[in-house]
C-alpha cells in the first residue's frame, strides 16, 4: 500500500498511458470504419456492413487479419532498418499524443489529482514538432530499406515533401504562439478563454485576437495534412503510381504499424488544430448558458433512442440484439448524467466533450477530403508548399506581430 | 549517484556509441542513423541542462531537417557501401594517429582546466525553462539582433547556392 | 547536479571521434556527417558552459551554429550531388583532380 | 539671435555644381541638349542664388569673418595635449574678399553658362562640356571658400584639372591636346612652388588654417623682413608667388595661357580670363599679411607683375588672332593686378580683378560672338566692317574696349587708375613701376582699338559668299548686355576717390587688407592733386592709344606693314613672342626629353623596374614549383593536414594548460 502511495505519480502516469493507448488504438480502429463508411456514402456505396451490424465489427476483423497474416520479409532488405522503420513511425506517432491535454482541471481519484494529460512540458508545441520532424524517418527509411524501386521513390518523395511542409507547418503557428506568448498547449488554450462579450467561440484564435489566425489555420491544416501523408498529399503512397509507395514491401503487422501511425497522427493533428485555433476544450457558448453542461446527455439520449429504433428494424438477428443494447447503454449514460447525484461528472467531462467534438469534426474533414480531392502532381505539390504556403504563413507571422504591436502600444 | 547523473551517463554512452558506429558503419545510411542517435542523445543532455528550447531546435533542425537532407541525398544518389581505398598514405595510420593525438590534446586541455570549469559547475541560475526560453528570445532579438540578421542572409545565400548547384542545366 | 566537466569531457570525446571519422571515412557524405558530429560536440560544450555560468549566450551561439550547419548542409549536399553526377563516385580518394 | 541658414550650410554653394557635373557627366551622354543645359544652368544658377543669400546673411550678421568647420579631412590628433598636430578640415570661410570673389565667380560663371548654351549648341560633346564647366565651378568655389591652404590647394589643382579638360575639349585636334598638356605641365611647376610654400608655412607656424595662421602672424608682430633678407616670410611668399605665377600666367610661366585659347571661347572667357587665372592674385591677396612681412617678396611681385604687363602688351600689339590678342591682354591685365598687390594696394588689385572679370569676360564672349558670326574665323585680318552687321556684339565689345582702355567713367578707368596711383605713391622705385604701367596702359588701348578697328571697321576682308555674317542668339547676347552694364558701373565704387571721398571698395575690403595696406606717404591735399593729375595722364594715354590705333588701322591701313618692315627684327621678335617657347624648348624641354629617354626609360624603367617585376614573378614561380609538391590532390590527405593545423593551434593556445609545470597551478 505504502508502495503505491510512494510512487503514486508514476503509477498513475502508467495507468494513464495504458488507458490512452487503448483509447487511441480503438479510435484508430473505428476511424478506419468511419472513413470507409463516409467515403462509401460519398460514393453512394454501402461500405462495410457484413461483419457486425453496419460493419461495426469490421475493424476487429481487420486487426485480426493483420495479426494473423504471414509476415513476409523480402530478400535483400536492410534487415535492421527494415524493422526499425515501422517501429519508429508508430512509436513517434503514439508519443506525440502524450503531450496533448484533454481537459482543463484534474479529476480527483482516490485523493490524487489526475490531470488529463500524460506530460505537460513548457515547450509542448515544440516537442510535438520535434516528434513530427523525426516522423519522416519512418517513411523515408522504410522506403529505402525495402530495397525496391517503388518504395525508394515513395521514401524520396516523403522526405522531400515533409521537409518542405515542415517549414510552413512551424511558421503557421507562430502567430498563435505570439498571441498566447507561450509554447505550452494548456496556456495556449487558456489564452483563448477571454472572449469578447463572453461569447465563447469569439475568443478562439481563429476568430479573435489582434489578428484572427485564419491564414495561419489554413496554412497549418494544409501543411499538417501533408505531414500526415493524407490525400491530397499522399504521394509517398500513391497507389496509382507507386503501387503502395513506401510500404509496398511491408505486410501484415509491420504494415499495420504504418497504418496505425498514420491514423494516430491524423488524430494528433486534429487535436492540434482544435487546440491551437479552435480553443481546445473551451465551449463555443457563453459561460452564462449553464444548460450547456447537459449537452452531452442531450446528445446521448436521442442518439441512443435512434440506435434502438434503428436496431429494431435491422435485418440480422445479431444486429437486432446488439444495436438496441448499445442504444440503451447510450441512453442510460445520458440519463444518468442528468441525475442530481451524478451531475458533477458533467463538470469534468465538459472539456473532453468539446475537445473530442472538435477532433471529430476535423477527422471528418480529413475523410471528406479523401473522398473528394484528387492527388497533387509532384511539382504542383512542391510549388504549392514553397510558393504559396510558405509565403502566406510568413505574411501571417508579420501581420500578427504587427497587430500585436499595435495593441500593445497604448 | 543521483538521477540526473544516471541519465547523463546513459545518454553519454548512447552518444559515444552512436559516434563510434558512425565511424565503423560501412553504409552511409547507417552512419546517418547513428548520427541521428547522437543528436537525439545530445538533445536529451540539453534537456538535462534545462536548455529546453535548444533541445527542441536540435531535434527539429538537426534531426528533422539536416539529417533528413542527408538521408534524402543518400537515397537520391543511391550510395552503396563505402569502398576501402587507401590511396592516401598520409590518411592511413598516421592520420588516425594524429586524430587521436588531437583528441588527446583536447582531452588533456579539458582535464587540466577541469578545476576552472568545475568552480561554477551546476549553479547555473537559469530560472524556469519557459522564462529561459523567453530570455533566449530576448537575447537573440535584442543583444544578438545583428548577427541574427546576418545568419538570415547566410541562409538566403545558402538557398540560392543550393538551387544553383543542384540545378541541372540542359 | 552533473558537473560541467563531465559535459565538456563528453564533448571532447565526441569531437575527437568526429575528427577520427573525418580522417577515417572515405565516403564524402560520411565525412560531411563527421563534420556535423564535431559541430554537435562543440554545441554540447557551449550549452554546458552556458549552464554552468548561468548566462544564455552559449545557447544563442548554439542556435547560430545550428543555423550555419543547416546552410552548410544545404550547399555542401548540393555540391556533393554535383560531384556524384560528374564523377560517378562518392569516394573522396577518387576525387584527385587537384593533383599536379 | 537670428539664424543664418545659408551660412550654416555654406557647403551647398560648391556642392550644387558638383552635383550638376556628376549628373551630366554620368547620365548626360544620352540626354537631349536642353535637359543637359537645364541641369547645368540649374546647378550654377542655384549656387549663384545661394551665394547671394549667403552674402546677404553675411552682411546681416555683420560679422567680419564667418568660419564653418564641416568635417575633418586630414588630421593628426595630438594624443598628448589633445587638439590637432595637423588639421586640414573641410572648413569654409567667408569674409569680404570671399564675398567679392564669390560674386564674381558665381555671377560671371552663371552668365557664361547661359552664353555657352547658345555658343555650344552645335558642338559635339555638349554634356561633356557642361559637366566640365560645372566641375570647374565646383573647384573654383572650393578655392575661394576654403579656410585653409590645403583645401584651397584642392580647389587650385581642381581648377587646373578642369582647365586642362576644357582646353583639350576638342581633343581630336592635336594642337588642343598639346595646349591642354602644356597648361597642365606649366601649372605643375608653379604648384610645386606652392606646395613647398605650404610646407614651409606649416613648419614655421604649425598651421595652414588662414585664421590661425594670420592671427598668429599678426599677434606675434614679426619683424618685417627688409629688402634682400631672405627670411621665412620672403621664401614662403616667393614660393607661393611661384604658384601664383603658374596659375595666373605671369613671367616666366605665362606661356600656357595663349595656347589655352584652343579651348572653346566660353571657357577662355570664364577660366582663362575671368576667374581661374585670377586665382593667383587671390592667393597673394589672401596671404597679404605674409607678403606685407617681406619687402623683397612685394618688390618681386610688383616687378614681375609690371614686367609681365608690359611684355604681354607688346606681344599683343602684333597678334592677328582675335583670341590671342585677348589672351595676351589678359596676361598683361593680370600683371597689373600683381603690380597692385606688389605695391601693397591689395584692394586695388582685387578691384581690378573684379572689373577685369567683367570686361574681359565680356570681350571674350563678344569675340566668341564674332567668331560665331564669322563661322569660326579667328583671324582679324580676315574680318572687318562687322559693326553694321552685328550691332549688339559691336556695341558691347566697344564698351568693353573702352573699359579696358581706361576711358572714364567705365570700370577699367577707376581700377587701373587706383593701381597706377598706388604704384606712383609707392616710395622707392614706385615711379618706374608707374612709368611702365602708364606705357602699358597706352599699349593696352592701342592693341584693343586695333582689334576693334580691324574687326568692326574698314572694308570687309572676307568672302561674302562663303561667310554669311549673322547676329548671335539672345542666349549669347543677353550675357553680353549684362556684362556690358557691369563693366560700365562696376568701377563706380571707387569713384569718390576723385573728389577725395572714400573708396567704398577699399573701405569694404579694409577688414581683410587693413593691416597690410601701405598708407600714402604724404598729406591728403597733395594726394588729391596727384590723383587728378594721374587720372588725367592715364586718360590722355588711353586716348593717345586710341588715336594711334585709329590713324594706323583706319586712315592708312597699309601703314602697319610698312612699319613692321621698317623695324624688322623688333617686329619679328614680337611676332614670335620673343621666342620664349623656342627658348624653353631648347633649354628645358630638349634636355628633359633626352634625360627621360636615355636614363629614365632605357635604364630605370627597363632595367630596374621591369627587372624587379619579372624577378618577383620568376621567384614566385620557383617557390610554386617547390611548394606544389605538397598538393597531392588527395582530399583525405588534406583532411589530415587540417587535423595537424588544429593540433598546432591548440598546442599554441592552450599551452599554459598543457605545460606539465602547471599541474599545480590548476585551481
Amino acid at each position: 500500500m505504502d508502495f503505491l502511495s510512494a510512487h503514486a505519480e508514476i503509477i498513475i502516469t502508467l495507468i494513464k498511458i495504458a488507458l490512452l493507448m487503448f483509447i487511441v488504438l480503438t479510435v484508430n480502429a473505428y476511424l478506419t470504419w468511419f472513413e470507409r463508411k463516409v467515403v462509401a456514402h460519398m460514393q453512394s456505396r454501402w461500405g462495410p456492413h457484413r461483419v457486425g451490424p453496419h460493419g461495426l465489427l469490421q475493424p476487429l476483423a481487420d486487426g485480426a487479419k493483420f495479426l494473423l497474416k504471414e509476415d513476409a520479409t523480402p530478400a535483400g532488405v536492410d534487415k535492421f532498418v527494415y524493422f526499425l522503420a515501422p517501429l519508429l513511425a508508430l512509436g513517434l506517432a503514439l508519443t506525440s499524443i502524450a503531450v496533448i491535454p484533454f481537459g482543463p482541471d484534474p479529476i480527483r481519484v482516490f485523493g490524487h489529482n489526475v490531470y488529463l494529460y500524460i506530460a505537460n512540458p513548457s515547450i509542448g508545441l515544440l516537442v510535438l514538432f520535434a516528434i513530427t520532424a523525426l516522423g519522416v524517418y519512418g517513411v523515408a527509411l522504410a522506403g529505402w530499406s525495402s530495397n525496391s524501386k517503388y518504395p525508394l521513390l515513395g521514401g524520396l518523395r516523403s522526405s522531400a515533401q515533409m521537409i518542405s511542409y515542415e517549414l510552413a507547418l512551424t511558421l503557421s503557428v507562430v502567430g498563435v504562439l505570439l498571441m498566447a506568448n507561450s509554447f505550452n498547449l494548456t496556456e495556449i488554450i487558456n489564452a483563448q478563454s477571454h472572449p469578447a462579450w463572453g461569447i465563447g467561440f469569439l475568443g478562439w484564435n481563429i476568430f479573435s485576437g489582434p489578428f484572427p489566425q485564419i491564414l495561419g489555420f489554413f496554412c497549418f491544416f494544409v501543411a499538417a495534412v501533408a505531414e500526415t501523408n493524407r490525400v491530397p498529399f499522399d504521394l509517398p503512397e500513391a497507389e496509382s503510381e507507386l503501387v503502395a509507395g513506401f510500404h509496398t514491401e511491408y505486410s501484415s503487422f509491420k504494415f499495420a504499424m504504418f497504418f496505425i501511425a498514420e491514423y494516430t497522427s491524423m488524430i494528433t493533428v486534429s487535436c492540434l488544430c482544435s487546440i491551437l485555433f479552435f480553443g481546445g476544450w473551451l465551449s463555443p457558448f457563453p459561460q452564462s448558458w449553464t444548460f450547456t453542461y447537459y449537452l452531452p446527455s442531450l446528445l446521448l439520449i436521442p442518439a441512443g433512442l435512434w440506435i434502438i429504433w434503428d436496431g429494431i428494424r435491422y435485418e440480422t438477428i445479431f444486429g437486432k440484439i446488439i444495436l438496441p443494447g448499445l442504444g440503451t447503454v447510450f441512453t442510460l449514460i445520458g440519463v444518468a448524467l442528468l441525475l442530481p447525484p451524478l451531475q458533477f461528472i458533467n463538470v469534468f467531462i465538459q472539456g473532453p466533450f468539446w475537445l473530442l467534438g472538435k477532433i471529430l469534426v476535423f477527422l471528418f474533414v480529413y475523410v471528406w477530403m479523401r473522398g473528394t480531392l484528387p492527388r497533387f502532381r509532384y511539382d504542383q505539390l512542391m510549388a504549392f508548399g514553397w510558393k504559396l504556403l510558405l509565403p502566406v504563413s510568413i505574411v501571417n507571422v508579420i501581420l500578427t506581430a504587427f497587430f500585436i504591436l499595435l495593441r500593445s502600444k497604448p | 549517484m543521483n538521477a540526473p547523473l544516471v541519465v547523463f551517463f546513459v545518454l553519454a554512452v548512447l552518444a559515444v556509441a552512436g559516434a563510434l558506429s558512425l565511424i565503423f558503419q560501412k553504409h552511409p545510411i547507417h552512419s546517418a542513423l547513428s548520427l541521428i542517435v547522437v543528436m537525439v542523445a545530445l538533445a536529451g543532455l540539453y534537456l538535462l541542462m534545462g536548455a529546453e528550447f535548444v533541445a527542441a531546435v536540435q531535434i527539429i533542425v538537426y534531426g528533422g531537417a539536416i539529417m533528413v537532407l542527408f538521408v534524402f541525398v543518400i537515397m537520391l544518389l543511391n550510395a552503396g557501401l563505402e569502398e576501402h581505398t587507401n590511396i592516401s598514405k598520409l590518411a592511413g595510420f598516421p592520420g588516425i594517429l594524429l586524430a587521436l593525438a588531437l583528441t588527446g590534446f583536447i582531452g588533456a586541455t579539458v582535464a587540466r582546466s577541469a578545476g576552472l570549469t568545475q568552480v561554477t559547475s551546476g549553479n547555473g541560475n537559469i530560472s524556469g525553462a519557459l522564462s529561459a526560453t523567453r530570455e533566449l528570445s530576448t537575447m537573440i532579438f535584442k543583444n544578438f539582433a545583428y548577427p541574427f540578421e546576418l545568419t538570415s542572409f547566410l541562409i538566403l545565400i545558402a538557398i540560392l547556392g543550393a538551387i544553383v548547384l543542384a540545378h541541372r542545366e540542359n | 547536479m552533473v558537473p560541467t566537466t563531465y559535459y565538456v569531457a563528453l564533448s571532447a570525446v565526441l569531437f575527437g571521434l568526429g575528427v577520427l571519422a573525418f580522417v577515417f571515412k572515405r565516403n564524402i557524405i560520411s565525412i560531411f556527417m563527421s563534420i556535423e558530429l564535431m559541430l554537435n560536440a562543440v554545441n554540447l560544450a557551449f550549452v554546458a558552459f552556458s549552464q554552468s555560468s548561468g548566462k544564455l549566450d552559449g545557447q544563442v551561439f548554439v542556435l547560430f551554429v545550428i543555423i550555419v550547419a543547416a546552410a552548410e548542409a544545404a550547399v555542401g549536399l548540393g555540391i556533393i550531388i554535383l560531384i556524384a553526377r560528374h564523377r560517378q563516385s562518392l569516394n573522396v580518394e577518387r576525387m584527385d583532380l587537384l593533383k599536379l | 539671435m537670428p539664424t543664418y541658414p545659408m551660412l550654416d550650410y555654406l557647403w551647398i554653394i560648391p556642392l550644387l555644381p558638383l552635383l550638376g557635373s556628376a549628373v551630366n557627366g554620368l547620365l548626360g551622354a544620352k540626354w537631349p541638349n536642353n535637359i543637359v543645359n537645364s541641369v547645368a544652368l540649374g546647378a550654377t544658377g542655384l549656387s549663384f542664388a545661394c551665394a547671394l543669400e549667403a552674402v546677404r546673411e553675411f552682411f546681416a550678421s555683420g560679422q567680419v569673418l564667418v568660419r564653418k568647420e564641416f568635417f575633418d579631412w586630414i588630421g593628426v590628433p595630438d594624443v598628448v595635449h589633445g587638439g590637432w598636430l595637423f588639421r586640414a578640415g573641410f572648413d569654409l570661410q567667408m569674409d569680404q574678399l570671399t564675398v567679392v570673389m564669390l560674386m564674381v565667380v558665381t555671377g560671371v560663371g552663371f552668365l557664361i553658362h547661359i552664353y555657352s548654351t547658345g555658343y555650344m549648341a552645335h558642338e559635339g560633346g555638349y554634356y561633356r562640356f557642361f559637366s566640365y564647366l560645372n566641375l570647374f565651378m565646383f573647384f573654383m568655389l572650393i578655392l575661394i571658400l576654403a579656410a585653409n591652404y590645403v583645401l584651397l590647394f584642392v580647389g587650385w589643382e581642381g581648377v587646373g584639372l578642369a582647365s586642362y579638360l576644357l582646353i583639350g575639349f576638342y581633343f581630336l585636334r592635336k594642337s588642343a591636346a598639346d595646349a591642354g598638356k602644356k597648361a597642365f605641365i606649366v601649372n605643375r611647376i608653379g604648384d610645386f612652388g606652392f606646395m613647398l610654400g605650404m610646407f614651409l608655412l606649416f613648419r614655421t607656424f604649425h598651421s595652414l588654417d588662414f585664421n590661425t595662421l594670420f592671427t598668429s602672424v599678426a599677434q606675434h608682430n614679426w619683424p618685417i623682413e627688409p629688402w634682400g633678407q631672405f627670411g621665412t616670410f620672403t621664401i614662403a611668399c616667393l614660393l607661393l608667388f611661384m604658384g601664383a605665377c603658374g596659375k595666373s600666367a605671369q613671367l616666366p610661366l605665362y606661356v600656357w595661357l595663349p595656347d589655352a585659347m584652343e579651348g572653346p571661347t566660353p571657357v577662355s572667357a570664364l577660366i582663362h580670363a575671368a576667374t581661374m587665372v585670377t586665382a593667383g592674385v587671390y592667393v597673394v591677396a589672401r596671404s597679404n599679411i605674409l607678403f606685407a612681412h617681406s619687402e623683397t617678396a612685394l618688390v618681386v611681385v610688383a616687378v614681375i607683375g609690371c614686367a609681365t604687363a608690359f611684355f604681354a602688351a607688346t606681344i599683343g600689339l602684333v597678334q592677328t588672332d582675335i583670341k590671342k590678342v585677348l589672351a595676351y591682354s589678359t596676361v598683361s591685365q593680370l600683371g597689373y593686378m600683381f603690380l597692385a598687390c606688389g605695391v601693397g594696394a591689395f584692394s586695388a588689385g582685387i578691384f581690378h580683378l573684379m572689373t577685369h572679370a567683367f570686361f574681359k569676360a565680356l570681350l571674350f564672349l563678344a569675340a566668341g560672338s564674332v567668331i560665331h558670326a564669322m563661322g569660326g574665323e579667328q583671324d582679324m585680318l580676315k574680318m572687318g566692317g562687322l559693326s553694321k552687321k552685328i550691332k549688339w556684339t559691336f556695341a558691347t565689345m566697344l564698351i568693353a574696349t573702352l573699359a579696358i582702355a581706361g576711358i572714364p567713367p567705365l570700370a577699367g578707368f577707376f581700377s587701373k587708375d587706383s593701381i597706377l596711383l598706388n604704384a606712383f605713391n609707392k616710395p622707392g622705385g614706385g615711379h618706374i613701376l608707374y612709368g611702365f604701367g602708364l606705357f602699358t596702359a597706352l599699349l593696352t588701348s592701342l592693341y584693343m582699338f586695333r582689334l576693334i578697328f580691324l574687326t568692326f571697321f574698314g572694308k570687309e576682308r572676307y568672302d561674302e559668299h562663303h561667310v554669311h555674317v549673322h547676329e548671335s542668339p539672345w542666349s549669347m547676347l543677353g550675357p553680353l548686355v549684362i556684362l556690358a552694364l557691369l563693366s560700365i558701373v562696376g568701377g563706380w565704387l571707387a569713384a569718390p576717390t576723385l573728389w577725395g571721398g572714400t573708396d567704398y571698395f577699399t573701405a569694404f575690403l579694409s577688414p581683410v587688407f587693413g593691416h597690410a595696406e601701405v598708407p600714402p606717404g604724404f598729406d591728403e591735399a597733395a594726394a588729391q592733386q596727384i590723383e587728378w593729375v594721374l587720372a588725367g595722364v592715364a586718360v590722355f594715354s588711353a586716348l593717345l592709344g586710341l588715336a594711334v590705333a585709329y590713324w594706323l588701322y583706319l586712315k592708312q591701313p597699309n601703314k602697319p606693314a610698312g612699319i613692321a618692315k621698317s623695324l624688322g627684327p623688333v617686329y619679328t621678335t614680337l611676332w614670335n613672342k620673343y621666342y620664349v617657347d623656342e627658348i624653353y624648348a631648347a633649354v628645358l624641354v630638349g634636355p628633359l626629353m633626352w634625360l627621360s629617354r636615355n636614363v629614365f626609360w632605357r635604364v630605370v624603367d627597363v632595367e630596374i623596374i621591369d627587372g624587379a617585376v619579372n624577378g618577383i614573378a620568376h621567384g614566385a614561380r620557383e617557390v610554386g614549383d617547390v611548394s606544389r609538391r605538397t598538393q597531392s590532390g588527395n582530399t583525405r590527405s588534406y583532411a589530415v593536414w587540417v587535423v595537424i593545423g588544429a593540433i598546432v593551434i591548440i598546442a599554441v593556445i592552450f599551452w599554459p594548460y598543457l605545460k606539465p609545470a602547471t599541474v599545480g597551478m590548476v585551481r
